[in-house]
């Protein structure tokens, strides 16, 4: 499963897209776990949103894999 | 009867203050309310050379036409219109604006404030901001 | 510094969104509010066909001076610029634009409302509203 | 001495210039009596305030008759 990545967290990643294995991550709970685990530099830069087809997703939303999903850091629009 | 439909876009080109104007204009407005969020050349004391906008557009899309209901079902607008840029902005150029038209202006102004609040609390936009000694993510440093 | 200046006008020509905000521009400047204050097609339930207003034009320009002085020294604006109409006003016209420029919006928001609400009450401007059936000078009825 | 009259006042006075006697309004005050007098209209149609040299006067002004006076009806700009 694809996960888009913007601003910070792309350039954590050091890519606008994170390939996820979608038995790793069933959830939006698990999906955050795993992006921390591999990026830890994430705990130190930026906390996250995550998104699931264009609307921000609470951390029990469950995952098909088939979903558009997005790291959102913290948003500095305006 | 209001025709007209509220407007949201996200632009890589200078946004217009006339325009989104005139996207909220319709014959029950008497009162118009707009912000428009200009480039600074310093923040907190350092001098600021430039800015970078980069967006989640869809979503970004979808935030601004939801900020944009919320703001005409809560205050009685007749129209809200939303434009941000994304891309390199430089210094004096318009990063946003958000345009309300009301019968009245006390719930233009209030309405202005609602959404430019709401965008920069919800909307998936992030800025660089490029410093004379480096640059970074707004929101998002150590 | 600022070098520029407030602008204060008056005129029987069409104002201009764009040309008001442009007024207010300086490199200081990240936040900015426009109030458009235009003829609306009813009040009170009655339909308007028009509008005409009346100003002692040279007294008129030193109150506006003076709000604008106030607005900027009261809400730390960078500039206010206030332009408002004279003669007939036709539907959807701009009768005043009030523009503000801030660091930060918040001062901008508030010095546009009280820019505009102290202009209602002190600037010699005077509004005659033409209904279908009649016209009248607004605030002067018995 | 000339006094300027503008909307409801230019209305009610039939013409935007009134010409005063300097002797028989030698205040603010007693210039506004005398407008009410000889224009009772005003006590129906409107209150109204008296501009000396491009700004609103205090009853107790005192007028040397050089001044530029004006009528400033209830005003209703914006």
């Amino acid at each position: 499963m694809k996960v888009r990545c913007f601003g910070i967290a792309r350039e954590i990643i050091g890519s606008d897209e994170l390939i996820v294995d979608p038995n790793a991550a069933q959830s939006v709970e698990e999906l955050r776990k795993l992006i921390i685990q591999t990026y830890p530099e994430f705990e130190k830069y930026s906390s996250f949103m995550i998104s699931v087809d264009f609307e921000y997703a609470k951390d029990s939303f469950q995952l098909t894999g088939k979903e558009e999903i997005a790291i959102i850091p913290p948003v500095s629009g305006g | 009867m209001v025709d007209k439909l509220n407007t949201v876009l996200i632009t890589e080109e200078p946004l217009s203050v006339e325009s989104l104007y005139q996207q909220v204009q319709v014959p029950e407005a008497g009162g118009n309310c707009l912000f428009v969020g200009t480039v600074r050349n310093e923040n907190k004391g350092k001098t600021v050379t430039h800015l970078e906008f980069e967006s989640y557009i869809p979503m970004a899309l979808k935030e601004m036409d939801k900020i944009a209901q919320s703001a005409q079902n809560k205050f009685e607008l007749q129209l809200c219109a939303i434009g941000h840029r994304v891309g390199t902005c430089k210094l004096g150029e318009i990063a946003v604006i958000i345009a309300c038209s009301s019968k009245h202006r006390k719930q233009a102004f209030e309405a202005c404030q609602f959404a430019i609040d709401e965008l920069k609390k919800h909307v998936p936009i992030w800025k660089k901001e490029f410093l004379q000694d480096g640059s970074y993510w707004v929101n998002s440093r150590p």
